[in-house]
């Protein structure tokens, strides 16, 4: 009933489980997160800080830190390839090529000792046999292609010397290089102004249309999300809450949870005497609750079933999934306060 | 970087003229003088100490003597050494390159193991081979370099048999033969390795943790994402980077040599300058005294400006136009 | 001499290792082989007779460069590369051997001997030699640049010479310089620049049975032997001289490394033990003593100027003597390779006084010390242990000795404060850097009371140096008429005239003056320690050095 | 759909209230489950509670030369052995670690207080004052450590007597380090809002420097102050191996390793020097390990 | 506008230019014009906005105001009195009436103060005779006034979240019951729910302290939900400053315009905007244009821009605007 058409999805995550070992004990950072990404489309992760966005993200690229954190358990199939069980050969072979990522800190992602064109060439030196003076021409192309002005020079300058949003776009060029058909975008404007962060906007959705790449979006600002996606997940303490075309989500968020995100948050076009606010933090990793509902302790329509049964995510309109008790069959009558 | 080298430079000379001044203060307050002591009925008699007291200056006013003294120093002549009686710069050019020589070899043993310990440490850390490396690094750390040349004596030369205690070079072999470098070497390695012993531990250490704290940067998540093996991610992204600063610290090594050579020639009576130094301490050869005082103080102002400069260099995040 | 073990020893053997006798060694030694000589500290490396400063630089010298006259086991001068004849003391006759070749081939003559006093009383000279040189007539119009020689040399032929000395002296002879120059080699060096000169440095010249190979300065010499040696070829092919730390001496003596090695008494003991190595000891001319300060010297007007009455009561000074148990003393920190003397002179040298001709000999009686305590009025008053002197205020001994790197000093000094104590009186040590112990010993500092040192002495017999009461190094501050007296008689031709006997019953007289007046406590006088290796031949010692290298052998 | 806020509501997150702990006690907690600082700090305590009990735990006189026990293997008698001055090696190394251990102690205490008042001064004030403070850090770092310290103590030998006049001049030479670790520390500390905010609700400088910015800095110094202890104890005996140390009467342990100088006692005679070598060792590797304890329970991660 | 009668606090022309210091002798090379003549006033009761891009001197004019720096230049009035250069016990009895909410809520609190010490300290320096039970019930107070458990009092920052951290701030920032508060940034470094959490509460003791802010960020929507008038702020100087209203819906500085098209609008979904999309970054305050600061990056700008340096000027009632666009004298000129 769920997937629909799930032989296009360029990515599909089943029940994906990333652990991290604390303490000599695994927690579940991300805790059996489902979803397709379709081609050509932008899907958005959503969620408070330390939800799992990032997790779940390093574990698609197969770069959770090693030792401490792994997938474990689902799949992950990318173009019909289960990514959870490639040796790291071969999916270097993927990174970068197949899939790409770019990172929230344009400030700290690139190496610093290293010119641009230097960590540019790299990635094409990585998945091509390709002569030093052809890489260099099309680095250049690339740098182009992402606005940057005079790149010949820019290819000599190292990391520092650009602005943040020079090098938001360096690692933009660094990440359609080889054409991928995937890119993983994990907050790519957070640490920018907004004007920066409008370019940034911008160059990534012209990109996105130009090379009919799939996009996952990750961010926290629902703005952002309204904007630039098809899709929406909404993340909350390593789950899917809810999932939705962007249209309908914000036209009608159904978890609570998302309805209290959307309605905390100040909007330039309206103007509210008071916000909404989520009472209390998100659980840290430790202590999350087992069984029941993890948005139960900080949810104002919480009832007594939340904390022990666990919600599913289940279609409740077409394209608009919502895991919570609420909109479960039997719909409670009685609101239990915490 | 030009203009920043040559102002970096020029800044030194008044904390030269500070130091040669603090020197020769230093050198007047000690007490007594070169001749003092060298009463021996057989070689000299009190008439020819006080002549020769008179000759050395020794009793004109103390800014004629500085100025004597700094003004003869800035034109190359050190004076004559009371105990050799001979100049002070001939005395150390004969010096000079053994304590160079053992202070790069022993660079060599330093650089060599942290990088081959440090490295291996950085990449597989929390192993069972990174835990020895780690404990013996804190053993060598607890070492004073004094009791390892102690030991390194009585068990290589003493007992094994296997390096000479003392010396510089075998005498029978003639000067710039492979046989006489290779003498050279052989007696140069012991200390060497003392000398060396007392930075490896820290640098291997030191890259170790840099290494580790390198391969959580972003830098490398980036470079992971991009499909760059792992090798390439430590041979080149992170090595790079940690090996700045242990770059850097090639200044601060001559400081640690100069410190070192003092103890580890003396102990392997190595004709260098550090052991220079400590005789004509004892022997109050105060034109030896005061010209390698300086001149230590002169290399450690060297060795901070190559940090600095060094720096500026290698690093391009600091690299001044 | 001033300075410590490694000073001391050695010394006054500036006209020692070569030796006479020929009639040593075995008929037919091995020829060709190396050997290695070790020398435990550092040469200055001034490799040139004429301005050497060291013992260890004469150690070094020793192998090739000889001098006209030598010693024999008495310190007796012997005829060498000259002989001598006088009348008067004041003019002696030189006669060179002939065909005695420098190391460049050339032949020595007397010319080299005037060149070398030339130089040394040339006025650019930097060297220390000058007393040696002074004595002869016309040298101090020279050295002043009045005359254009030495009015007192008189060149005969090339291998006689007449001397003349500005006065007759008994020891014109041993004092006067003998050591020849190779003219022909230096001659085109200025006086000024003879010291820092590559030639003084690296390429010294000599006639001696070896001459110079490698330097590596300070840290070793390669000696060749010189075939064309006038008393014969040496045995050996090549000597090595290197210089080795002081705690490698017995690892390098037991695996071979060095074939002869001065060794510390301390060592002695292991050495002894070791299969492959002979232990030779031979005697010192060096002695060790305790010192009292009784005034102040003025330098200008050459007197002693100040009084100390602190220990001027012969019966404290008794007292501390025959506390010490120099016995002990020397067996725990000198290996026992030494022997008590209660009299400044080595017992070796010809002017010693017979032991049984001096009234006392100091045994250890700690009792006798007490009692002659308890006669002069040191007594223990206030009941802490320690006497109080005779009018009942505190007396502590201020015991003072110089300190190096060398550890055993402390614990020697500390001995003899303890001897002190065990006798009731009150004694602190003060361990001092050499340089400044002596500066402050010398300048009569305040706080040195009472001090230990060490003097040797050379072939010259003559004392006054250190014991007349105009001499700066009379560190007593020690004024005696009759010790003066004495002193300048056994040097006054009119009084000893060439009778050495006579010379001697001064001597004597004098040692037994020091012996009763006790201006120091003598402690003891050392032996000379060599470790050598079993394999080498022909090696002799006695108390002016060792024989002939060139008699050296390897045996097989 | 409404949805009531609660402002009323506190916050007692998930978890349950603890015991709050300062970071003083919290560092204190770490520090005591490190099993290698530990059992170093109850070595290093050990070797300072023996050696300043010595005079009650040995009667030996450390200082007496007994001729007659020269150079003795270890045996009941003697533990240890004596020396070639016949003095009981365990007795002197007790006594040593007196020595070592304050020459240790006063220096680091020395070198800390100087080099603190002139780097929060310094870094505090900033301007002129820090400019003129750092220029004269700069040179007297200039000055390379032992071969001041020894010339510096031969110029001053005779005005301050014995193991005093090391720890004068190995303090006066020694504080450059950290004068310029205070002065960074102090600078990057004040750029915490934290102290903006001190000055903002009225805060007067001397509050600042000691109520806010010292306990800060105080855990770098505290770090340092380990490294320099241990320096300092180094120090002190290679100075007195080489014989420049404290005078050679005092029984240290540098001076106790100065006899393997002679050759027959490195050779024949390892309980001479033995002891001192391995005790000064473990000392060194206590301290350290100590050092790293305090150094991990003190980052500042775990209460920042 | 709730109380038009006389401002609260009155800046006029304030700079703040820091020295560059470089080489060795660390001569003066250069200035970074941080501030670089900012005007405004802000009315009792009332809260002024100051939006702008990262480093454009926003907290510097903050702290500027609060005298934590000695501006370079211009003026500061609170309540009329001149304080731009008191010192000394003036300037700390002023510092009473004005407090500070910083911006980084793990930076400003003392790791090694119990929470009670941190929100006590103001009132233990300024009534050093007041007894220790009295203070301790003040800041219980306040605790929960901010929403704190009791328990907070003993306990130390680190144990505490994000927003709780703010909260502490923010009691510290009243325990003085100033007259003025200066929010910098204060909810930049939180979580969205935790940040709206934090608004509110800052809205309530607004009201219930009669407090005036300056509430400064760089997020434009938090600005006009927390503000009745907005100054917008660009390399150090002010191009507009109006009412909340005016700024949104009539921006007249292409700068402002440019800044609220960028903002992303969730009310959008799926609509292609007509975004003005700024070119190139923000120019560094040690190296500003000439004339108009935002002239290398204005869509409208003319050659006149380069040249002239535009002062704020009142175009409609209440909205002043430093643009040459606006200006007729200088567009003719
Ligand atoms: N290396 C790690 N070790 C232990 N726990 C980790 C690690 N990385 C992340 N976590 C935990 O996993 C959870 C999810 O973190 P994640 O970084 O995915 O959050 P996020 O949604 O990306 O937050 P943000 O918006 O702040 O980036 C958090 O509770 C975090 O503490
Ligand atoms: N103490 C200082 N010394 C030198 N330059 C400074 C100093 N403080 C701030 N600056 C500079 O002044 C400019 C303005 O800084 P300020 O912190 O006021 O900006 P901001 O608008 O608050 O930025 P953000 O949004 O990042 O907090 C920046 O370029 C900054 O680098
Ligand atoms: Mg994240
Ligand atoms: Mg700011």
């Amino acid at each position: 009933m769920r997937e629909v058409s799930n032989s296009q999805a360029i990515l599909e995550v089943k029940n994906l489980e990333s652990a991290f070992m604390i303490e000599g004990e695994e927690y579940n950072a991300v805790d059996g997160v489902s979803f397709q990404v379709q081609p050509g489309k932008v899907v958005g992760v959503v969620g408070e800080s330390g939800c799992g966005k990032s997790v779940m993200s390093l574990s698609i690229m197969g770069l959770l830190p090693k030792g401490i954190g792994k997938v474990a358990g689902g799949e992950i199939i990318f173009d019909g390839k289960h990514l959870e069980q490639l040796p790291d050969q071969k999916m270097n072979k993927i990174r970068g090529k197949e899939i790409s990522m770019i990172f929230q800190e344009p400030m700290t992602s690139l190496n610093p000792v290293f010119t641009i064109g230097y960590q540019l060439e790299e990635v094409l030196h990585n998945h091509f046999k390709i002569s030093k003076e052809e890489a260099t021409k099309k680095i250049i192309q690339l740098l182009d292609a992402v606005g940057i002005s005079r790149p010949n020079k820019i290819i000599k300058d190292y990391p520092h010397q650009l602005s943040g949003g020079m090098r938001q776009r360096v690692m933009i060029a660094m990440a359609i290089a080889c054409q991928p058909k995937l890119l993983i975008a994990d907050e790519p404007t957070t640490a920018l102004d907004v004007t920066v962060q409008a370019q940034i906007l911008e160059l990534l959705q012209d990109i996105q249309r130009k090379n009919d790449m799939s996009i996952i979006f990750i961010t926290h600002d629902l703005g952002v999300v309204a904007e630039s996606c098809h899709e929406v997940i909404v993340m909350y303490a390593g789950r899917i809450v809810e999932k939705a075309s962007v249209e309908r989500l914000f036209k009608g968020p159904k978890h609570p949870y998302t309805k209290l995100l959307m309605g905390a948050i100040p909007r330039l076009d309206e103007t509210v005497d008071e916000l909404e606010t989520i009472e209390g933090i998100v659980p840290t990793l430790t202590k999350m609750p087992s069984v029941g509902c993890r948005f139960a302790n900080r949810c104002p329509q919480a009832m007594k079933e939340c904390v022990e049964v666990t919600p599913q995510l289940k279609e409740e309109e077409s394209n608009h999934e919502v895991a919570c008790l609420l909109y479960e069959a039997s719909r409670p009558e009685e609101e239990v306060s915490r | 970087m030009l203009k920043y080298t040559i102002r970096r430079i020029l800044a030194i000379v008044p904390m030269l003229f500070l130091i040669s001044v603090v020197v020769f203060f230093l050198a007047l307050a000690m007490p007594g003088d070169a001749l003092s002591g060298e009463i021996d009925p057989n070689n000299s008699d009190p008439e020819y100490i006080e002549m020769m007291r008179e000759k050395l200056g020794y009793n004109d006013p103390i800014h004629v003597q500085y100025y004597r003294w700094i003004t003869d120093f800035i034109q190359g002549d050190f004076g004559t050494s009371v105990k050799y009686k001979m100049p002070v710069e001939d005395l150390i050019a004969q010096r000079l390159p053994n304590t160079i020589f053992l202070g790069i070899i022993s660079l060599l043993f330093t650089y060599l193991f942290a990088f081959a310990m440090g490295m291996y440490a950085g990449k597989k850390p929390y192993t069972k081979i990174d835990h020895a490396i780690g404990g013996f690094n804190y053993l060598m750390l607890a070492i004073p370099i004094y009791i390892a040349g102690v030991f390194a004596i009585y068990l290589f030369s003493f007992k094994l048999g296997w390096f000479p205690f003392s010396g510089s070079v075998d005498i029978a072999l003639t000067e710039g033969t492979a046989e006489w470098w290779l003498s050279r070497l052989y007696h140069v390695i012991l200390p060497a390795l003392v000398l060396g012993a007392m930075g490896t531990a820290s640098y291997t250490q030191f890259l170790r943790n840099d290494i580790i704290d390198n391969s959580q940067k972003d830098y490398v998540r980036t470079a992971r994402a991009k499909g760059t093996p792992e090798s390439r991610i430590y041979n080149q992204h992170i090595l790079r980077n940690s090996v700045i600063p242990l770059i850097t610290f090639l200044g601060f090594d001559i400081v640690t040599i100069v410190n070192g050579a003092l103890i580890t020639e003396t102990i392997f009576t190595y004709p260098g300058l550090g052991q220079l130094f400590l005789t004509s301490m004892q022997t109050n050869d105060y034109p030896t005294l005061m010209t390698l005082a300086l001149m230590f103080s002169f290399l450690v102002l060297i060795g901070n400006l190559i940090a600095d400069l060094l720096y500026g260099i290698v690093d391009p995040r600091i690299r001044v136009e | 001499s001033g300075g410590d073990d490694e000073q001391t020893k050695g010394e006054g053997e500036e006209t020692s290792e070569e030796g006479t006798d020929e009639n040593t060694g075995e008929d037919n030694p091995t020829q060709g082989g190396t050997i290695t000589y070790a020398i435990d500290s550092e040469p200055e490396g001034i490799l040139n007779i004429h301005y050497y400063g060291t013992a260890t630089d004469a150690d070094v010298l020793g192998f090739m460069v000889e001098s006209l006259i030598d010693y024999d086991e008495n310190l007796e001068p012997q005829p060498n590369l000259a002989s001598w004849e006088t009348e008067d003391n004041k003019t002696y006759t030189f006669t060179f051997e002939e065909g005695v070749k420098w190391h460049d081939g050339d032949e020595l003559t007397v010319n080299d001997w005037v060149f070398a006093l030339e130089t040394i009383a040339h006025p650019d000279y930097e060297g220390p030699r000058y007393a040696n040189v002074q004595t002869i007539e016309g040298a101090e119009a020279f050295n002043k640049g009045e005359a254009e020689s030495i009015s007192g040399l008189e060149v005969v032929d090339d291998y006689t010479i007449n001397v003349t000395f500005d006065e007759a002296r008994v020891n014109n002879l041993v004092n006067v310089w003998s050591y020849p120059m190779h003219e022909e080699y230096w001659k085109d060096v200025p006086v000024k620049d003879m010291l820092e000169h590559e030639k003084t440095r690296m390429k010294p010249m000599g006639t001696g049975p070896f001459k110079i190979g490698n330097v590596v300065p300070g840290e070793s010499y390669e000696y060749i032997a010189n075939e064309d040696y006038w008393k014969g070829a040496p045995n050996l092919d090549k000597v090595i001289v290197k210089v080795i730390d002081n705690k490698a001496v017995t690892g390098a003596l037991q695996n071979g490394e060095v074939d002869m090695v001065p060794v510390h008494p301390t060592m002695g003991k292991d050495v002894e033990a070791m299969e492959n190595v002979d232990l030779v000891t031979y005697p010192g001319l060096s002695y060790y003593y305790v010192g009292f300060k009784f005034g102040k010297f003025d330098n200008e007007k050459k007197e002693i100027v100040e009084k100390n009455e602190k220990y001027a009561d012969l019966k404290l000074r008794q007292a501390m003597y025959h506390a010490i148990n120099r016995e002990e003393w020397v067996e725990a920190f000198f290996g026992g390779y030494g022997t008590p003397v209660n009299a400044p002179v080595p017992s070796s040298h010809w002017i010693a006084a017979d032991n049984d001709d001096l009234k006392n000999h100091y045994e250890y009686d700690p009792e006798k010390a007490k009692a002659l305590l308890d006669e002069a009025g040191y007594e223990d008053t206030d009941g802490d242990g320690f006497r109080e002197d005779p009018k009942g205020e505190k007396f502590v001994v201020n015991f003072a000795h110089y300190s190096s790197t060398n550890p055993t000093f402390e614990a020697r000094a500390k001995a003899l404060t303890q001897y002190w104590n065990e006798i009731g009186l009150q004694t602190e040590l003060q361990m001092m850097e050499s340089s400044l112990y002596y500066d402050s010993i010398e300048k009569d500092k305040k706080g040195i009371e009472v001090f230990f040192g060490g003097w040797s002495t050379g072939a010259d017999p003559d004392p006054s140096a250190l014991w007349k009461s105009d001499q700066l190094w009379n560190l007593p501050r020690w004024e005696n008429e009759k010790s003066d007296q004495l002193l300048e008689d056994a040097l006054n031709v009119e009084v000893v005239g060439t009778d050495k006997e006579k010379r001697k019953a001064i001597y004597t007289e004098w040692q037994q003056l020091t012996n009763e007046e006790l201006p120091m406590l003598y402690i003891a006088e050392l032996e000379e320690i060599m470790g050598i290796n079993q394999r080498v031949g022909g090696v002799e010692y006695d108390v002016s050095g060792a024989n002939n290298a060139n008699e050296w052998y390897i045996k097989e | 759909m409404e949805i009531v806020p609660n402002h009323n509501q506190t916050q007692t997150s998930a978890t349950k209230p603890q015991k709050s702990m300062s970071p003083w006690a919290i560092a204190r907690r770490k520090f005591f489950k490190n099993k290698l600082a530990v059992i170093s700090l109850i070595y290093l305590t050990a070797i300072a509670v023996l050696s300043l009990l010595a005079p009650y735990i040995t009667t030996a006189d450390v200082t007496k030369v007994n001729i007659g026990d020269m150079s003795l293997p270890p045996s009941s008698e003697h533990w240890l052995g004596t020396d070639t001055s016949g003095r009981d090696v365990f007795t002197r190394l007790l006594y040593g670690g007196r020595v070592s251990l304050l020459v240790g102690v006063t220096c680091t205490t020395f070198i800390l207080i100087i080099g603190t008042i002139i780097g929060s001064v310094a870094g505090y004030f900033g301007g002129w004052v820090d400019n003129v403070l750092m220029r004269f850090t700069d040179f007297m770092l200039n000055f390379p450590f032992l071969v001041f310290v020894i010339v510096l103590n031969a110029v001053l030998f005779g005005v301050i007597s014995g193991v005093w006049l090391l720890i004068f001049v190995i303090s006066m030479l020694g504080w450059g380090g950290v004068a310029r670790l205070v002065r960074s520390k102090i600078l990057s500390e004040k750029e915490n809002e934290y102290i903006l905010a001190a000055i903002s609700v009225g805060g007067k400088p001397y509050k600042i420097i000691g109520k806010h910015l010292l306990p800060n800095v105080l855990t770098t110094v505290i770090v340092q102050a380990t490294i320099l202890f241990a320096g300092m104890i180094v120090a002190e005996s290679a100075l007195s191996y080489l014989g420049f140390g404290v005078p050679q009467e005092v029984p240290s342990w540098g001076n106790m390793l100065s006899a393997s100088q002679q050759p027959e006692v490195l050779q024949n005679m390892p309980w001479i020097w033995m002891p001192p070598a391995l005790v000064l060792i473990l000392t060194i590797l206590s301290i350290n390990f100590i050092g790293e304890g305090i150094k991990d329970a003190l980052n500042p991660k775990s209460f920042r | 506008m709730r109380n038009a009668a006389k401002p609260l606090l009155e800046v006029n022309n304030l700079q703040m230019h820091f020295p560059v210091r470089g080489g060795f002798f660390r001569r003066k090379i250069g200035e970074v014009k941080a501030v670089d003549g900012v005007t405004l006033s802000i009315n009792k009761g009332e809260t002024l906005g100051l939006v702008g891009e990262s480093g454009c001197g926003k907290s510097t004019t903050g702290r500027s105001i609060l005298r934590l720096l000695q501006p370079t230049a211009g003026q500061v009035l609170l309540e009329g009195e001149d304080i731009t250069s008191v010192k000394g016990k003036k300037l700390w009895d002023i510092r009473k009436d004005m407090q500070m909410v910083f911006q980084d809520p793990y930076a400003s609190l003392n790791p090694m103060q119990m929470v009670g010490n941190i929100v006590g300290e103001p009132i233990r320096n300024y009534y050093p005779k007041k007894k220790s039970e009295e203070i301790k019930q003040e800041v219980a107070d306040l605790l929960k006034r901010v929403g704190l458990p009791e328990e907070a009092y003993y306990k130390y920052a680190h144990e505490f979240s994000g927003g709780q951290r703010q909260r502490i701030g923010i009691a510290r920032a009243l325990a003085l019951k100033p007259k003025l508060i200066i929010a910098d940034e204060p909810v930049s470094a939180l979580d969205v729910s935790v940040q709206s959490q934090v608004l509110n509460l800052l809205n309530e003791l607004q009201d219930e302290f009669q407090l005036t802010y300056l509430f400064i960020a760089h997020d434009l929507s938090v600005v006009k939900h927390m503000s009745n008038r907005i100054g917008v702020m660009y390399l150090g100087q002010i191009v507009e400053i109006a009412d909340k209203g005016s700024i949104y819906e009539n921006p007249l500085h292409p700068y402002t315009q440019a800044l609220i098209s960028a903002v992303p609008d969730a009310s959008k979904v799926g609509e292609k905007r007509d975004r003005i999309v700024l070119e190139g970054d923000v120019p560094s305050p040690e190296n500003p244009p000439t004339g108009c600061p935002f002239h290398t990056r204005c869509p409208k700008a003319i050659d006149k821009c380069s040249t002239i340096k535009p002062p704020l000027k009142e175009v409609k009632p209440g909205q002043q605007v430093a643009c040459v666009l606006y200006d007729e004298s200088l567009l003719k000129s």
